[in-house]
């Protein structure tokens, strides 16, 4: 057997906890805080103690799913994004920009947030973007 | 087997082939002298005094009768004035070398040998080679053999050391005609180790043993030690008897256990006061039943340690029972036969003083207390007191050779100092040690004095907490003979019913451990009564026996991952009664 | 310490065991003995399988006092459960002390089938006992759920 | 100190004694617990820092030796353990986690100002190969503060205490000897999902009452509190009312089982020894 | 090469003690230096029998007899008779009753009157070399016993030559053949053959002798013994005092082997059989048949129940054929020349019973006061007066005889008037002895008849297995008895108790040792009770033996004053000055007989 811990930064919020993440038999198997990294001295939140899970979850989505007649159903990505982007247009021209917002999240990269930061911005026009990561 | 006919003394007779002489003799009651042969044992041939005259076909032989088998028409003269003279001279022969022996003596008067030419000689051994013989084809140690020739033969064990061989069965000195080998009795105070006597190998324990069997004791049995002897399985004609017998642990599936364990009789060598181990003739009240068996090693007679009969008998009662440093508890039962035994010695022994020394005369049941009215009258001296010490300083003649009682006369108010031949301690009933073992194992409790405790002393006293398993008689307290029938009649008719019904209604309310909750932590095994939780060690969990289980909860009040759960007392059923209590 | 309202009537939850103290309370019912009402009890098989935090429950959701009856050491009907009662409580009342509640709202009493005089006796000391007390500081606190 | 031991464990993995050695492992300024296998990487063996070496992986609820057990049955794994660090495996194994029998235990000392960081009553090993035995701080001085207060005044103090607690389970996951498989503060009945902060005291008696005979008192839980709330000050009032009480201390001896485990009572468990 | 003339030098045991192993090396040098080695051959021979006169050497084909021969007369033999042909006069043999030497072998009085069967071979061939064996047609008997006849055939013809055991018992051989071979088919075990070669009898030396001089008559007697029975195992019990035979027949059993004559498909007729030597351990008693097949056992050699015979029960409880060397030694001659040729030899008839008679010939050692000591081979039937006087040469020193003893311990003591009685089984028994393995003790007037009895009882006090009480503690009363009448304190009733004890012996000991132990004192009781009487009432010793009895004294007539007796004295008793006549100092006197050895006058007087 081998195990070993791989040092990492939280990727929920913004307080920047580091934390390892155990690998037993290079599966992910949970998370220990670092206890000398200056900001969190070895405590978490309950995200944090809990970051692993969703890597494995079950539930986690792993393909475009577009809801037919109330059903999800699996679709590709181009069917996806051209719905979506349809939409976008259609909720514009109606309602205006502002009718649209985004709510980036934490368990994207600081890059994929600023790029959708552009994005609602210059292309959708609307400043309403928020991110679950500000406590 | 063809038969033989012959003549023996001019008596036509006839015997089956291959017999020797001797026994065709025997058996119509005409006694050949012998010294070397012994039934076991193939003939010998050497002491020659049962040389015969025998003729065969006109030759007149003289062959000896022990060994040479009988032919057609052999006609034999087992006391002509030839064969007399033979054993004479061989008898005077044998008294040159051992002129003092017995069996000698008895036969040298028979044939009138009264001075002997050659003289007494006094060694003992006549090197007839009995001992020599049983030692290797008996008894298969082959310790023993003759050494030198001529006149200097000798019996001896090799290099005359004594030999690591030797398994001291006894059975040379057993088959010696003369008595020339003797088993040293270097063992001080045997008769207290085996009051019962000496046994055999192979006996039965005393006449009313039930099953009456035959048992053999595997430590002394010689078969065991060497391989051979088995003349037990010669002689016995049932042909009952296997030395490959082995003890075999037999596992069987029961529904009822009756747990009859029965109890001891406290270690009298714990009363230093009374000095038993110390002087002879101070014995346990079951040394002095077996005494009084017919079928014990005196025969039922009382005898003392060196065979005489006692003048005077002290019974002490209530020794290590009533006695806040051995047993509290009262045992019952001494009282009574200690009475049994005052009478018995008065009927037996005419004229002998008997002493009791008791506390309280517990004569509780139906005509007791008549008895003991009845030995007061037979003259019984009952002294009210416990006696203090027992030794053998004797002060003046009059005591000499006698234990002394010392004794508080609690009803004249002075010590008494009483002179006796023997003491019979009545000793305190006690559990067995095992009781405890037991218990664990049948998960019924034991009370402080170790004795099996009842599920309920007047209701229930032959069952245990544990559905199935019963109690009775003795294990469960001191009692008696008619108590214990009575206790072992009850238990099995309690077994006999739960047998009748077939099956054991379980609780309703049994714990039941939910597998995927459970970690194996083992603390609800560590808490329950019954032993109903077992671990599995191959799935790491612990399970619940429903037919076990009693449903006390405690195990799901000490699971700490709350795997287990109680029927009808589920945690949601709790808080709802607690919320339900505090709505008002 | 706040004032108690003379008309406090405390709150007792009992949890007694059905062999024992539960048929002793019975036994003083049926004996006529009075004995004040407050206290209700809760009927479990052994006084072993009362979880600790049942009585913290009972505390949280406002009862000023919380009987534990079982059977004397030795008696019990299952041998042993008393014995690990007797180990809990303690602990219990130990913690509940650290954490602000008085330990005293807490009490174990070995009450056994024929003491029904005892359990009444005993009822009467704890409501005693209670309205000294004071009610329960928790009562209404947060959320009772 | 340290050489000694990377000496020693660096022997016992060539000479195949054991099959790896588990211990913290120093990389570019961090420590970490690791499986070291081959004798090359024990130069980064390191010891001392607060960082536990026993503790339970979420959500797997075992540590990391029952798992190495599991996995590789009946092979021998040294551990390089402080004192808290081997009572843990101690309590795990009374409880049929982990088999002491193919451990190879590897004690060092903390020393003085480590144990009165952590308040550890005993901070050295009964396996001690490293380092010399130092007194720890007496629990007496410490819990005098909470003793000292009325029932009313410490209801109000941790009543503020506990109203900083975040649940964020931190205290229950760092500790090495908990073990259940689903845990009773994730339960409704104790604190309803989503609401901060838990209800006082259901929550936190939960989490205490479990650990009354199993807490060795390594204040693991204590630096792994985000809001800092004293919880061993509750935890050292009790393992005193265990001692006192139940005549027991956890951590000693993983042959003796737990007491609350046990049917005997107190005392006869005491003149027994079971 | 064929050589021209051959010197036989006798290695029997006696003459070895005479150093002919050394004389042989000496001559054979001598030849060599004389460069004669090729035409002159020298070899060893077994027991040429008469041992008084040994190192004894023939020269072939003269025939010449040489007498007590040493190293240093070699130079004189090989120069005067081996170069030039005159026999050397001083070696030949002049009996002492007259003055001319007698130079050929078949002259001289010992060996005529001897008829050789069983010694035919002795003097003549090298023991240790089969094929001088073979060469006096050995093994032919073997030939034609395994291809000729069948083993019923082989069993009947012996049974019809009426050979009688020659160990003593004198049981018919042929009849002990049949019953073995009977038991062997009927329990189905394969039967032992067994050849005794104990010979415990003090002064008896014939078995010795046949093994050390024709080893593979033995062996062949043996095998054809052993086709007879059906045995495929066979043992020859030898005492250990007997190397030289030992390792002879060892030597003889081994070229058997090699010759395809033993072991595994004897010449090719399809018989195994094989024979292994074992040797005794100085048990007289081991000479009995159940003793010694103990003693093969590996068990204490005493003997059991005679009633179950050796023939059925025997060694490890198979049929066992156990016969003497002297009897196997027979067997090739009867089988090569046929039953009748046999039988005519001896007395009785024997064709139709073989207990009619004994037929064939006897070995006889004869010892003691006799000229010719030796081993003489005399057909059955011979007077013991021809024996002694005309084969023994009479008694030495001119004394009188007085009597012989026969059959070793177990046999008796004849008196003069038996002289003329036949020598056979029957008639030496009827006499009171028995004819036993051939021993022939020859006593003088001056041995004493108590002390002869008084001495094989000590022997057999000594030997006895001691198992059954008659013989063991009789024996022992009966040598207390006889040393008392010996010291003078006998009385008249022990005669009559020798008797009593005698008779009761007879009856139940358990072995022949024990029954037949009493023949020595019954046999002088019976013909020397004067002896006795004489010890107990005149309190005198006849032959002047038994020292309590007998004072020393010097005879002034005869004595020459040669001072040998005082030199010899070892306690001063005798004085005189040399040339004048010598007296001696009864007090003094250990009665120890040093003086009656030296003197020469034969002047020392014992009363």
């Amino acid at each position: 057997m081998n195990y070993e811990n791989v040092l990492t930064t939280c990727p929920y919020c913004g307080a920047g906890c580091n934390f390892y993440l155990q690998i037993m038999d290079g599966e992910l198997v949970g998370v220990l805080p670092c206890k000398d990294h200056p900001v969190s001295q070895g405590k978490l939140c309950i995200k944090g103690w809990t970051a692993n899970e969703f890597v494995t979850s079950p539930e986690r989505l792993t393909k475009p799913l577009i809801k037919r007649d109330g059903k999800f159903v699996e679709a590709s990505w181009d069917e996806a994004l051209d719905a979506v982007a349809a939409k976008f247009k259609a909720t514009r021209e109606n309602h205006g920009p502002d009718a649209l917002a985004v709510l980036a999240s934490a368990k994207i990269t600081n890059e994929e947030n600023y790029a959708l930061m552009k994005f609602t911005r210059a292309v959708l026009g609307t400043n309403n973007i928020d991110h679950c990561a500000r406590l | 087997m063809k038969t033989i006919k012959l003549k023996i003394n001019g008596i036509e007779t006839e015997a089956p082939d291959r017999t020797p002489l001797l026994q065709a003799a025997e058996r119509m009651g005409i006694r050949i002298p012998t010294l070397c042969h012994h039934p076991l044992l193939e003939p010998y041939g050497v002491c020659r005094i049962c040389t015969v005259e025998v003729r065969i076909r006109n030759r007149v032989r003289m062959v000896t009768a022990c060994n040479y088998p009988v032919t057609n028409g052999i006609e034999v003269f087992t006391d002509s004035e030839r064969v007399r003279r033979n054993r004479r001279m061989i008898l005077e022969w044998m008294l040159a070398r051992c002129g003092h022996v017995p069996v000698l003596n008895r036969l040298a008067e028979e044939y009138g040998v009264t001075e002997p030419r050659f003289g007494r000689g006094d060694d003992d051994c006549i090197l007839c080679g009995l001992c020599v013989k049983v030692c290797s084809e008996v008894v298969g140690a082959n310790v023993l053999g003759f050494f030198d020739r001529g006149p200097n033969r000798t019996v001896s064990t090799a290099y005359d050391r004594t030999s690591d061989r030797c398994i001291t069965c006894g059975a040379c000195a057993q088959v010696c005609p003369t008595g020339a080998i003797r088993i040293k009795d270097d063992q001080e105070g045997i008769y207290q180790a085996m009051p019962m006597g000496p046994l055999t190998s192979i006996n039965i324990d005393f006449m009313q043993a039930v099953p009456r069997k035959a048992v053999i004791d595997r430590d002394s049995c010689i078969h065991f030690k060497t391989g051979k002897c088995q003349v037990c399985v010669d002689v016995c004609e049932a042909k009952a008897i296997d030395h490959k017998q082995e003890d075999r642990v037999e596992e069987v599936e029961v529904g009822t256990i009756l747990l009859t364990t029965g109890f001891q009789l406290q270690d009298p060598r714990v009363l230093k006061e009374y000095g038993y181990g110390k002087y002879k003739n101070i014995m346990t009240s079951l040394d002095f039943e077996v005494l009084n068996n017919a079928g014990g090693p005196t025969a039922g007679k009382i005898l003392t340690a060196d065979g005489k009969v006692p003048k005077s008998i002290g019974i002490v009662h209530c020794v290590g029972s009533r006695d806040q440093k051995y047993h509290e508890y009262c045992s019952r039962v001494c009282c009574m036969y200690a009475l049994k035994f005052a009478h018995l010695i008065k009927e037996k022994i005419h004229g002998c003083e008997v002493y009791n020394f008791y506390i309280d005369m517990r004569c509780f049941g139906k005509g007791y207390e008549e008895f003991y009215n009845r030995l007061l009258r037979e003259g019984v001296n009952f002294v009210r007191g416990k006696v203090a010490e027992i030794n053998d300083a004797a002060l003046d003649p009059s005591e000499e050779g006698k234990l002394i009682m010392r004794a508080e006369d609690t009803m004249i108010g002075v010590v008494r100092r009483i002179p006796v031949d023997m003491v019979v301690l009545c000793l305190a009933m006690e559990a067995k040690p095992e009781a405890k073992h037991l218990s664990h194992l049948f998960s019924c409790s034991t009370g402080k004095d170790g004795f099996f405790t009842e599920k309920h002393p007047k209701l229930a006293p032959v069952s245990t907490p544990a559905d199935g398993i019963f109690i009775a008689g003795a294990c469960q307290g001191p009692k008696d003979i008619p108590d214990t029938v009575a206790q072992a009649g009850a238990a099995a008719s309690a077994a006999l019913s739960l047998i009748q019904r077939g099956e054991v209604e379980t609780e309703a309310v049994t714990a039941t451990i939910q597998e995927e909750m459970c970690s194996g932590c083992q603390i609800c095994v560590g808490v329950c009564p019954y032993t109903a939780i077992t671990y599995d060690k191959g799935k790491n969990k612990s399970s619940i026996n429903d037919a076990l289980c009693k449903g006390c909860g405690t195990c799901v009040a000490a699971c700490p991952a709350g795997a287990a759960y109680q029927k009808h007392f589920r945690d949601q059923q709790i808080f709802a009664e607690i919320d339900g209590i505090l709505a008002i | 310490m706040s004032s108690t309202p003379d008309n406090f009537e405390p709150r007792i939850v009992a949890f007694l065991c059905n062999w024992c103290s539960y048929t002793g309370a019975d036994l003083a019912g049926i004996s006529r003995m009075n004995y004040p009402a407050n206290v209700r009890a809760i009927r479990l098989m052994c006084s072993g399988s009362v979880k600790p935090f049942f009585i913290m429950s009972a505390l949280h959701k406002g009862a000023d006092g919380v009987l534990i009856g079982g059977c004397h050491i030795g008696d019990c009907h299952y041998q042993t459960g008393n014995h690990l009662t007797k180990k809990r409580i303690p602990i219990t009342r130990e913690l509940l002390g650290a954490l602000g509640i008085d330990p005293r709202r807490v009490r174990l009493e070995w009450i056994s089938a024929a003491e029904g005089q005892e359990f009444a006796e005993v009822i009467h000391e704890f409501v005693k006992e209670l309205k000294a007390l004071g009610p329960n500081p928790l009562a209404g606190g947060d959320h009772a759920h | 100190m340290l050489t000694e031991i990377r000496k020693h464990c660096a022997d016992l993995l060539t000479r195949k004694q054991v099959a790896a050695v588990y211990g913290l492992r120093e990389r570019d300024g961090h420590t970490a617990p690791y499986l070291f296998t081959r004798a090359e990487d024990l130069d980064g063996l390191t010891v001392g820092t607060k960082v536990p070496v026993t503790f339970t992986l979420r959500p797997a609820k075992k540590n990391i030796i029952s798992a190495f057990q599991e996995k590789c049955p009946g092979q021998k794994i040294a551990v390089l353990v402080r004192g808290c660090d081997e009572r843990g495996l101690y309590e795990v194994a009374k409880r049929g986690q982990i088999q002491v029998a193919d451990l190879a235990i590897i004690g060092y000392a903390c020393d003085a100002d480590q144990a009165r960081a952590c308040h550890c009553p005993r901070p050295h090993p009964q396996n001690l190969k490293f380092g010399e035995k130092v007194q720890g701080p007496s629990n007496e001085a410490f819990i005098a503060k909470i003793v000292n207060m009325s029932v009313a005044e410490r209801e109000a103090f941790w009543r503020a205490q506990f109203s900083k607690c975040i649940k964020c389970y931190g205290c229950r996951n760092s500790c090495p000897v908990c073990i259940c498989k689903e845990c009773w503060m994730e339960n409704d009945a104790f604190s309803p999902t989503g609401w901060l902060p838990p209800d006082f005291p259901m929550f936190h008696f939960v989490h205490f009452y479990h650990l009354s005979d199993s807490c060795i008192e390594c204040g693991a839980c204590v630096d792994a509190c985000p809001m800092d709330i004293p919880l061993n000050l509750i935890r050292k009032v009790l393992s005193k009312k265990v001692q006192e009480e139940l005549f027991y201390t956890a951590g000693q001896d993983p042959e003796e089982k737990p007491p609350l485990a046990s049917r005997e009572e107190a005392k006869e468990r005491l003149e027994k020894g079971i | 090469m064929a050589y021209r003339a051959h010197c036989l030098i006798c290695t029997g045991t006696g003459c070895v003690a005479g150093g002919s192993f050394n004389l042989r090396k000496t001559l054979e040098a001598e030849i060599a230096k004389r460069g004669l080695d090729r035409e002159i051959q020298v070899i060893t021979t077994g027991c040429q029998g008469f041992c008084a006169e040994g190192p004894i050497m023939i020269v072939q084909p003269d025939g010449v007899f040489y007498c007590r021969v040493e190293e240093r007369d070699v130079p004189a033999i090989v120069e005067e008779h081996l170069l030039k042909g005159r026999p050397v006069k001083k070696l030949l043999y002049t009996p002492p009753t007259e003055k001319a030497p007698i130079p050929a072998l078949k002259d001289i009085p010992f060996f005529a009157k001897q008829k050789l069967i069983v010694l035919r071979n002795r003097g003549l061939i090298d023991p240790d070399r089969i094929e001088d064996y073979i060469a006096v047609d050995g093994y032919t008997a073997l030939g034609k016993a395994l291809t000729q006849m069948t083993p019923e055939g082989i069993v009947l013809e012996i049974k019809r030559s009426g050979l009688r055991g020659r160990g003593g018992g004198g049981f018919p051989a042929g009849i002990k053949w049949e019953t073995c071979r009977h038991a062997g088919q009927v329990r189905g075990v394969a039967p032992v053959v067994i050849c005794n070669a104990d010979e415990g009898d003090p002064g008896a030396f014939m078995d010795r002798s046949i093994i050390e001089s024709d080893p593979h008559s033995v062996v062949e007697g043996m095998i054809i013994a052993a086709r007879g029975i059906g045995a495929s195992e066979g043992f020859v019990y030898i005492r250990h005092e007997y190397p030289l035979a030992r390792q002879r027949l060892q030597l003889a059993l081994d070229h058997a082997r090699e010759f395809g004559l033993l072991g595994k498909n004897i010449l090719g007729a399809g018989m195994d059989f094989d024979i292994e030597i074992r040797e005794g351990a100085g048990a007289f008693v081991c000479g009995e048949s159940t003793a010694l097949m103990a003693s093969l056992e590996g068990k204490l050699g005493e003997p059991r129940a005679k009633y179950i015979h050796t023939v059925e029960h025997g060694y490890q409880d198979r049929p066992s054929n156990l016969n003497n060397v002297e009897t196997y030694a027979n067997v090739p001659l009867i089988i090569l020349r046929g039953a009748d040729w046999f039988a005519s030899m001896g007395t009785g008839d024997v064709k139709e019973n073989p207990w009619n008679g004994s037929s064939g010939t006897k070995v006889f050692s004869l010892v003691g006061k006799i000229n010719n000591t030796g081993l003489i081979e005399v057909p059955m039937g011979i007077s013991l007066r021809e024996i002694i006087f005309d084969i023994g040469g009479g008694i030495p020193k001119g004394r009188k005889f007085k009597a012989v003893q026969t059959g070793g311990p177990s046999g008796g003591c004849l008196p003069e008037e038996k002289l003329d009685m036949a020598v056979d089984f029957d008639s030496l028994t009827e006499a009171g002895s028995m004819m036993g393995s051939g021993g022939m003790i020859v006593m003088d007037e001056q041995t004493c008849m108590v002390d002869v009895a008084r001495y094989f009882i000590a022997f057999l006090t000594e030997e006895s297995c001691g198992k059954c009480t008659p013989c063991r503690e009789g024996l022992k009363t009966m040598l207390d008895v006889l040393t008392r009448i010996g010291d003078g304190k006998g009385r008249m009733e022990d005669l009559g108790l020798l008797e009593e004890m005698g008779a009761v012996m007879q009856d139940c000991c358990l072995c022949a040792l024990g029954t037949s132990a009493p023949n020595p004192v019954l046999s002088t009781l019976q013909y020397f009770r004067h002896e006795y009487e004489a010890h107990i009432r005149d309190k005198k010793c006849p032959g002047g033996v038994c020292k309590e009895l007998i004072t020393y004294g010097i005879d002034p007539a005869k004595c020459d004053g040669c001072h040998a007796c005082v030199r010899a004295c070892s306690t001063a008793a005798i004085m005189g000055e040399v040339k004048k006549v010598h007296t001696l100092d009864v007090h003094k006197c250990i009665k120890c007989g040093a003086c009656i050895e030296v003197c020469r006058r034969d002047a020392i007087t014992r009363t």
